[in-house]
């Protein structure tokens, strides 16, 4: 297990770098332009004084260097320096992103929490009604319960969130006014109170967001629930005189759980980008709102920055799907 | 009474990303830096200067701006401190302009100090411009939301090329303004406190400012005038009829103003025809096969049912012009004529002037049909504009293409791209355009001769009609050298009519105002078009 | 023993019917049902597969309901250890579930699937205890480790702690008995507890079963369909066929004096180990029923047509960083012999000795390390893939399950027609008609051409597989387990077919098999292999009759004979664990030397690992 | 399963298409899901030309009607005919999901066979796979977007080279998984004994493919085809509002979904029918899915 992790992680750098240099490539070659937001009236020589500012007038494969030796090299110096209170990054250039003009990481940094808050606890809710379900369909299949599961669950998949966003502003916000809609990043929980206008803020995106967890993972659940249900062993369980309750919570779920948990670690990356609509509709702000933004200013170190982030999580729980699952199945032995 | 009204909540729909408008000219930036750090003098909603750190506007009239047009001179009141407690000093002035003319910069407000010589400290509060040559207008430095005067101190490391560097300065300006930085979080919210320092013991009304950004504009417009979460919102550019049923809400009210933003038709007099070679091609050199026929350009003009197109797109923040230059009111020409839609007098034109129909329904001249291809960027209102306008064209027998592109590809400015507004490769393009503050000089003088994109210049330049008339350019001229105001006023409704209803070079549509809402229980709000329109926050109160 | 009551039975079914729900309407999976299990006593349920064996064992758990199935008639009465008789037919499952496990214990077939893979052995075993017998933790684990003492596994402290992947089949089945026994359950139902495993291994389990049934007088419901096991195993018979009881009675009676038709069947087709002794070469079986078969022996040539010389095969085993090959698995070392035109050469030995790995590397379906192999005096190591290909026509091969080896999606004809396409030797009418002879040949009606594989059943399956690997005309045919996943009467007509068409079309064959009995019946010359070597090698009678290396021995003494007189006793039974065959990279093992004891009986001599 | 007496199940022969006829006629969802699915093809395909009203005519007079007899779903915001824009719109969505899907089905059959066969090129294709994957999609569909549209728009008219566009951005962000999944099955059936019997009667690589790997990995990847359509439908409107897709002026459920989210409570019954639409196609795809794996399976259908 452990060579096998090792093995993965080196095969993973030249991979990462590869998507790097993809990435670079990808939006050198896109012709958008990150002054095309300055508005007409800044003359043209003015705009290409900006645009030199910018670094813009460097060849390309030096950019690309100059990015890679500031994201691998200066900015796990800066994390450094932060911990542990040196000054190795110290007058370092760090990746900057052409709107903001300050440090990429920063603004992730920044923008971690609401993005765990939200977009994290959509997924926990989400994964945590959709397991029962699934359980509850595949046992009693063909049920009334798992036939309306089954329907809601698919229209819930089918229904984009900018319309399911909207609709519960409609609904909560405006109609009824239980809930705020713009989300409050700089709301500080700190007493009982707080804590309840926290929840109140993040119920509706979390459950926008979670409608297409559950419809997803819910039907990984049922189907891994059905492939075991069948399984020889459930029948030695019940010969044994356990109750239903013990075969299928413990002797059937943890079995069917080893898909569905590396289904759900390989999807967790995907919900950093993935809510970039809901953060949109709620002014969540998170870090898919911050790639949006940052694709439609063109700022390309941030585009870059963030793009290769999602891929080196990508292929970083890839690889924990993978060890999880040699974990979780005792029968799998990597080497 | 300072702080005695408590919080207020602003949203605008785009996120700042910066408060130093010097390193980013979105407006997003420049308004809520506004609330920060202020400039020597601003325009009020008339379009009017009003002095701000200045004593007083310098003119001709006070001795303030030289007899030659080369030199302005500045006096700041006394007694001014930043908000932490030190004293605004010409020094300050001084290097607010070295900041942003230092060659590696990439000052996004350059253009503001255009034609600067120098800039020379007289005295601790007097500061003053020399231009290089006379300037009729000479409020571009120190002067609007786009020049606001930013601390020596605080920025003297950050010359240059170290500009972006200096993150702490650009996310929490010291100012003189009514507020200050408690936190900024970039392209999310800004959280403000009133500045104890603050020149009027009694403002601002309130003691904390919460500036929130992101979200689109229905989330900010039901954000005030249906749930009341917000006290003011920026810019609401939603249908007209969304926002009036949100504005049943009965928790706010939405209001509106006009500056110089005319959302206009292009027409190309040159031949955009991929046909021809790449140097010939939306060059002066091919002239176009029938947008140069200025009745097939009336005729499309009069096609066109302007206040429909008020009323679908625009509502409240729009009305019909006819006029490049809308406003401010002492410029703007009393052009009514477009206003009227005239199908039967376009086609009864066409017909006059030779253009028949065709089997088709489309009308050619000599094998030349007027099939047009009409682009703009993407954008729902301009699309159904595109949609509503082929559709009338084809009622007077023109054949109409519709294009749309991506914003950030059409405003590139990417002279590789087939795709910018600049290389028009199209026979009529439609956008917005304004002039920055009250002054057409500089907007008017885009359209001479020689000023158009073309290969020779990487396709850069501003004359995107490829329009030429030397009496054009006379009027230029003249215009540079008239301190009058009464004669500029003449001479630039003159140079209006001549691009607009005289050879329809340029056919505009609409007027766009802004429209922005706030909380029924926010008072002193007046929206101002000319200049931020957080300009008088110190005046902003609660009502009951 | 405990006694019941007047009766004295511990279960008797009466007149039990359970029928399924499908789609395609109700299905009956057991008709009319009346046997009864006395204290201490082994009865036997013996019948062809779907005959309704396990349902009705699964009835009197009450474990039917699960899969679908509903008891519509009949009556299950049980002895309960307290409380008297009970009729399991119309108890809740809540009280059920206080009896499975508890007092009624169940060994299931599969032992590779029957246990939970993701929970240790010990936590899986002490479940029921802690449930049933309210035991703590390590009350309940102390037992377990009692428990797998009993069932004689090797270091069981350890195994407590493994998870079931980590033990070979036959402990894992062991491991399912000492769950059944662990509440001392007083009626054991055993579900064909050996069918999956190797003959030595049933062995041992067969001899553990019988002794855990004399040390704790539990009474036993063993479910089999073999008759030899029965033979081993059983007090009493009861025979089932179709849904249905056909016959019941003592051991004895039902071997010796069969009565319905279909337990003369059954026995016929069994083939017995010793059927043979005294002949030299094979003929086919006599079956019951078929009374215009002609029984003659198949004397094949002495003209060899396949020679194979220090035939090395090994599988290369990857590991480390850098997925280097850092050992090697020796499936096959150093195995030489010859095979003639027209005669069978069987190769036996237990799962894993390299079987069918000889078999594949004869046709180079997997690449032998070296070697030679002489084929109709073409060396087919030397050959190129061009001539291989060409090479194949000649040889062809059948494989062990006729479920697996057929195209789930294809028409059995285009499945028949498929080597005459590739090699072009037919095509068109002549193609259809060449299968129609074929069909006719394996003895298959013709209007199954146009079915798919699911449509059949298992021994018609492998009728077109023998179809297809006749379509060729092939010399020489591998057949590898043939026939080993086929219920014996099938089984019987399948090796009747097989020595049918050597005796007519003069093909030879290498046959693979574990089961002794079978190939005796169809051998000119066996193999004995082990480890990857053959151990013993020469003509069927020296090496049936005077078996002389240990493991021949071994092996012959393991096989369970379908008679009752000759019932084997645990003694007997002494297996070494079989070494690995990975060996690092660089290892040599020596070459194979052998003595021959008679002419063309030769036993290895060099050191064969056993 | 086998008889002593040999006596044959009389079932009458049929067609391996006809056993999955005749299964998929016994799932009732399936056939329900069917049926929808035809009828919105056939009303999306054959309706505009029963309907009068064009997808782009305007009628400024009549614009933000609710339900009527002229038109039945009301009109838009200039007076367009909302069944003539659905109908349009239907029209882009189920070609791009159709083609989105077919594209994504036969890259991703395609590297999961050959990197299931040819064990030579397992690991270079997987590891491109992992590549694809680990490929941010948002910034590559922009930047396709604007590299690809305009040589594609000049060579096949703006409004079919954008449909190529999306089709292939969402194509080739999208057939990974089925590639891992053909992968697995057919590493799987690469055990099963049939593969090595047919090698052993001389069945060439590309025969193998075709006869014995295809047939066999056909359910799974006919599940991915009825998921593909449902994905590439809403992966489109998502573009849409992301100002990613189709121009605002080219009708699809997508946009007209999100157009008539602005609308919500002015006219809520705008975006019941576009909601309708994508979730009934959806769910009917979904449900012909179902019942297509268990027509396809040859387990369940040999009961
Ligand atoms: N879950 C089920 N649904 C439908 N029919 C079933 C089911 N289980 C068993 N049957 C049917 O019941 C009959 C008896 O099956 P059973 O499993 O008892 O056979 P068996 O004698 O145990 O066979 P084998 O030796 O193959 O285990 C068969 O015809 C079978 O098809
Ligand atoms: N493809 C392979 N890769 C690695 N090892 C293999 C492979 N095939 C077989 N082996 C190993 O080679 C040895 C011999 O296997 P083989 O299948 O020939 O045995 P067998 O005698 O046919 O057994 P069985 O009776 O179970 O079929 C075993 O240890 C097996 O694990
Ligand atoms: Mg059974
Ligand atoms: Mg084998
Ligand atoms: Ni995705």
């Amino acid at each position: 297990m452990l060579t096998f992790t090792i093995r993965r992680l080196i095969l993973a750098v030249p991979t990462l770098l590869f998507i790097s240099l993809v990435i670079f490539l990808l939006l050198e070659l896109a012709p958008g332009d990150p002054m095309a937001q300055v508005p007409l009236t800044v003359p043209p020589e003015v705009k290409e004084k900006m645009r030199l500012a910018l670094g813009l007038g460097e060849p390309m494969h030096i950019r690309f260097w100059k990015w890679l030796v500031q994201f691998f090299w200066v900015e796990p110096q800066v994390l450094f320096d932060h911990y542990f209170g040196t000054a190795y990054a110290e007058g370092k250039l760090r990746v900057i992103s052409w709107q903001t003009r300050s440090p990429v990481m920063d603004v992730v940094v920044e923008r971690l929490p609401q993005t765990l808050w939200v977009v994290g606890m959509s997924y926990v809710v989400g994964i945590l009604i959709a397991i029962p379900i699934g359980i509850y369909s595949a046992y009693r299949q063909y049920s009334v319960f798992d036939q309306a599961g089954t329907f809601i669950t698919m229209i819930g998949y089918s229904i984009p969130p900018f319309f399911t966003g909207p609709l519960v502003i409609v609904i909560f916000s405006v109609q009824l006014g239980w809930f705020p809609f713009i989300y409050d990043t700089t709301h500080v929980v700190n007493d009982w109170d707080s804590f309840v206008y926290q929840l109140r803020q993040m119920i509706m995106p979390v459950m926008v967001l979670a409608m297409q967890t559950t419809a997803q993972i819910s039907r990984y659940m049922r189907a891994s629930m059905l492939d075991n249900l069948n399984q020889d062993y459930v029948r030695t369980a019940r010969a044994k005189g356990l109750s239903e309750r013990v075969v299928v919570v413990v002797h059937v779920l943890r079995n069917s759980m080893i898909p569905v948990v590396t289904v759900i670690a390989l999807g967790l990356p995907a919900i950093f980008g993935g809510a970039i609509i809901t953060e949109q509709v709620f002014s969540v702000n998170g870090i898919g709102a911050q790639l949006i933004g940052a694709i439609q200013a063109n700022d390309l170190p941030t585009v870059q920055t963030l793009t290769f982030m999602f891929a080196f999580l990508i292929v970083f729980f890839n690889l924990i799907a993978d060890v999880l699952y040699g974990i979780l199945d005792p029968r799998i032995r990597y080497d | 009474e300072r702080g005695s009204d408590g919080h207020v909540n602003i949203i605008y729909w785009q996120a700042p990303s910066i408060l130093n408008p010097y390193l980013s000219s979105g407006t997003k930036d420049i308004e809520s830096a506004s609330l920060v750090i202020e400039p020597l003098g601003r325009y009020d909603p008339n379009g009017a200067l009003v002095p701000y750190l200045a004593e007083e506007i310098p003119t001709v009239a006070n001795g303030g701006v030289s007899e030659d047009l080369k030199s302005i001179t500045w006096k700041i009141k006394s007694g001014l401190v930043w908000s932490d407690g030190t004293p605004v000093t010409a020094t300050d002035a001084k290097f607010t302009a070295d900041y942003c003319m230092h060659p590696e910069g990439g000052c996004a407000q350059l253009a503001k100090f255009e034609g600067v010589e120098s800039v020379e400290v007289i005295d601790d509060l007097t500061v003053k411009v020399n231009f290089s040559e006379a300037k009729p207008n000479p409020y571009g430095p120190f002067m609007g939301g786009q020049s606001p005067i930013i601390q020596a101190a605080q920025f003297a490391d950050c010359l240059g090329a170290k500009a972006p560097e200096c993150t702490d300065a650009n996310f929490n300006p010291i100012g003189t303004g009514p507020f200050v930085v408690d936190e900024f979080k970039t392209n999310d919210v800004i959280s403000l406190s009133a500045n104890p320092n603050y020149r009027d013991a009694a403002k601002p009304a309130f003691a904390t400012v919460t500036f929130k950004g992101g979200g689109d504009a229905t989330a900010a417009g039901r954000a005030v005038l249906e749930t009341g979460e917000f006290d003011y919102a920026w810019n609401l550019q939603l249908a007209p009829d969304v926002l009036a049923k949100m504005a049943e809400g009965g928790k706010g009210t939405p209001i509106a103003a006009f500056g110089s933003l005319v959302e206009r038709l292009e027409m190309n007099m040159t031949n955009p025809s991929p046909d021809l070679d790449a140097d010939t091609r939306a060059t002066v050199a091919a002239p176009h096969p029938f947008l140069s026929d200025i009745n097939v350009r009336k005729a499309l003009s009069m096609a066109i049912d302007r206040n429909l197109l008020v009323e679908i797109g625009y509502g409240q923040a729009g009305r019909p012009t006819c006029n490049l230059v809308p406003g401010p009111a002492v410029y703007a020409s009393d052009n009514t004529d477009c206003l009227t839609q005239d199908i039967a007098g376009a086609n009864a034109l066409l017909d006059e002037a030779g253009w028949v129909k065709g089997a088709d329904g489309v009308r050619a001249k000599d094998g030349v049909r007027i099939s047009i291809l009409y682009q703009t960027s993407t954008n729902a209102v301009r699309q159904d504009f595109q949609a509503l306008i082929k559709q009338w064209w084809s009622e007077i027998g023109v054949e109409t293409e519709l294009r749309n592109l991506n914003a950030s590809v059409f405003f590139g400015g990417d002279p590789g791209s087939p795709d910018t507004f600049q290389k028009f490769y199209a026979d009529v393009e439609m956008y917005a355009n304004n002039f920055d503050g009250t002054d057409p000089q500089a907007y008017l003088s885009m359209y001479r001769c020689g000023n158009e994109p073309k290969p020779s210049s990487q396709w850069q330049g501003e004359n995107i009609n490829r329009f030429c008339d030397p009496a054009y350019d006379a009027l230029i001229d003249e215009l540079g050298q008239t301190s009058d105001l009464e004669k500029r006023y003449e001479l630039s409704k003159k140079m209006n009519d001549m691009l607009t209803k005289d050879s329809f070079t340029i056919l505009p549509l609409v007027d766009r105002g802004r429209v922005s809402a706030h909380a029924n229980s926010l008072g002193g709000v007046i929206l101002n078009t000319w200049d931020s329109e957080l300009w008088n926050i110190a005046d902003w109160h609660r009502v009951n | 023993m405990l006694d019941g009551d007047a009766r004295g039975a511990i279960a008797s079914i009466e007149n039990l019917r359970v029928e399924f729900q499908t789609k395609d309407g109700p299905v009956v999976g057991v008709e009319d049902v009346s046997f009864q299990v006395n204290p201490g006593e082994t009865v036997c349920i013996v019948g062809e597969s779907g005959s309704g064996k396990s349902v009705s064992s699964l009835s009197l758990m009450r474990l039917v309901e699960f899969g679908g199935g509903k008891i519509a008639g009949g009556r299950l009465l049980f002895d309960r250890r307290e409380g008297g008789e009970t009729d399991i037919a119309k108890t809740e499952q809540g009280l059920m579930r206080t009896i499975r496990g508890n007092e009624i214990g169940m060994i299931f077939q599969e032992p590779m699937t029957a246990l939970n893979p993701v929970f240790t052995v010990g936590r899986q075993l002490t479940e029921g205890l802690r449930l049933h017998k309210k035991m703590s933790k390590d009350a309940a684990e102390a037992r377990a480790l009692e428990l797998l003492r009993q069932v004689r596994i090797p270091e069981p402290e350890r195994r407590l702690k493994q998870y079931p992947h980590e033990l070979s089949g036959g402990m894992r089945q062991r491991v399912v008995i000492a769950m059944a026994m662990a509440c001392e359950p007083r009626l054991l139902i055993a579900d064909e507890p050996t069918t999956a495993l190797d003959v030595t291994i049933q062995a041992e389990i067969l001899a553990l079963m019988d002794r855990l049934k004399r040390e704790t007088g539990t009474a036993v419901m063993f479910i089999t369909h073999d008759m030899a096991v029965v033979a081993q195993m059983a007090d009493r018979v009861v025979v089932m066929f179709r849904g249905n009881k056909v016959e019941e009675g003592t051991v004895k009676e039902i071997f010796e004096n069969p009565t319905h038709d279909y337990t003369k069947a059954l026995l016929a087709a069994v083939p017995k180990l010793g059927d043979m002794t005294g002949t030299d070469i094979p003929s086919p079986m006599k079956l019951f029923g078929q009374d215009d078969q002609k029984i003659e022996p198949i004397p094949g040539t002495d003209e060899p047509i396949l020679e194979v010389k220090n035939l090395i095969t090994r599988f290369p085993v990857q590991g480390g960083l850098l997925r280097r090959t850092v050992a090697n698995v020796h499936a096959v070392e150093d195995l030489s012999f010859t095979v003639n035109k027209g005669q069978t050469l069987s190769l036996v030995g237990e799962s894993g000795c390299g079987k069918s790995t000889a078999g594949r590397s004869l046709l180079r379906l997997v690449e032998p390390q070296s070697g030679h192999v002489m084929f109709d005096g073409k060396d087919v190591m030397a050959l190129n893939a061009r001539e291989m290909h060409a090479a194949r026509q000649d040889m062809q091969m059948i494989f062990q399950d006729p479920f697996a080896s057929l195209n789930p999606q294809m028409k059995l004809m285009d499945q028949v027609a498929e080597p005459m396409r590739n090699y072009g030797t037919h095509t068109g009418d002549e193609m259809r008609a060449r299968v129609e002879m074929l069909f006719d040949r394996v003895e298959l009606p013709r209007a199954f051409m146009n079915r798919y594989p699911h449509e059949l059943s298992g021994g018609q399956r492998q009728r077109i597989a023998i179809a297809r690997a006749l379509a060729l005309n092939p010399k020489l045919i591998v057949s590898d387990e043939a026939v080993s996943a086929l219920d014996v009467s099938v089984q019987a007509q399948v090796l009747n077919l097989m020595m049918e068409l050597q005796a007519e079309l003069g093909i030879s064959f290498v046959f693979i098999s574990h089961d002794m009995a079978v190939v005796e019946r169809v051998s000119h010359h066996v193999g004995v292999m082990y480890l990857g070597r053959i151990v013993e090698l020469g003509p069927r009678r020296a090496v049936f009759e005077d078996p002389q290396h240990p493991y021949t021995q071994a092996l012959m003494k393991a096989v369970p004979i379908a008679d009752p007189n000759q019932r084997k006793s645990e003694k007997d039974l002494n297996f070494k664990p079989i070494p690995s065959p990975i060996h690092p990279v660089g290892y040599e093992a020596g070459p194979s030397e052998y003595k021959e004891v008679s002419p063309g009986h030769k036993v290895l001599i060099s050191d064969s690992g056993y | 399963m086998t008889d002593t007496t040999n006596t044959e199940p009389t079932k009458p022969h049929r067609s391996q298409w006809a056993d999955v006829w005749d299964q998929l006629k016994a799932h009732k969802g399936a056939m329900a899901g069917g049926v929808i699915f035809i009828v919105i093809v056939l009303g999306v395909f054959i309706g505009p030309w029963l309907w009068p009203y064009d997808a782009t005519f305007i009628d400024i007079r009549a614009r933000n009607q609710g339900p009527s007899f002229a038109h039945p779903f009301g009109t838009d915001q200039l007076g367009r005919d909302t069944l003539a824009r659905m109908m349009a719109g239907g029209q882009t969505s189920i070609a791009v999901g159709l083609t989105a899907m077919l594209l994504a089905l036969s890259l991703g059959s395609f590297v999961g066979i050959t990197a299931g066969f040819f064990k030579r090129l397992d690991g270079p294709l997987m590891r491109l796979t992992d590549l694809f994957l680990a490929l941010p999609i948002l910034p590559l569909l922009l930047v396709m977007m604007l590299l690809f549209r305009d040589p594609l728009s000049s060579a096949v008219g703006p409004e079919r080279g954008i449909f190529i566009l999306i089709v292939i951005a969402i194509g080739i962000t999208s057939w990974m998984p089925t590639a891992r999944i053909v992968r697995g099955d057919v590493l799987a059936l690469k055990e099963r004994e049939f593969i090595l019997a047919a090698r052993s009667i001389g069945t060439s690589n590309s025969n193998m493919i075709k006869r014995h790997i295809l047939p066999n990995v056909l359910s799974p990847i006919m599940v991915s085809a009825t998921l593909g359509i449902a994905n590439a439908i809403i992966t489109e409107s998502a573009l849409s509002f992301l100002g990613l897709g189709f121009p605002p002026d080219f009708p699809t459920w997508g946009r007209l979904l999100n157009d008539a989210t602005q609308y919500l409570q002015d006219y809520p019954e705008r975006v019941f029918w576009p909601g309708l639409a994508i979730s009934l196609t959806v769910l009917s795809v979904n449900y012909l899915g179902d019942g297509l794996r268990d027509a396809l399976d040859p387990r369940i259908r040999g009961r």
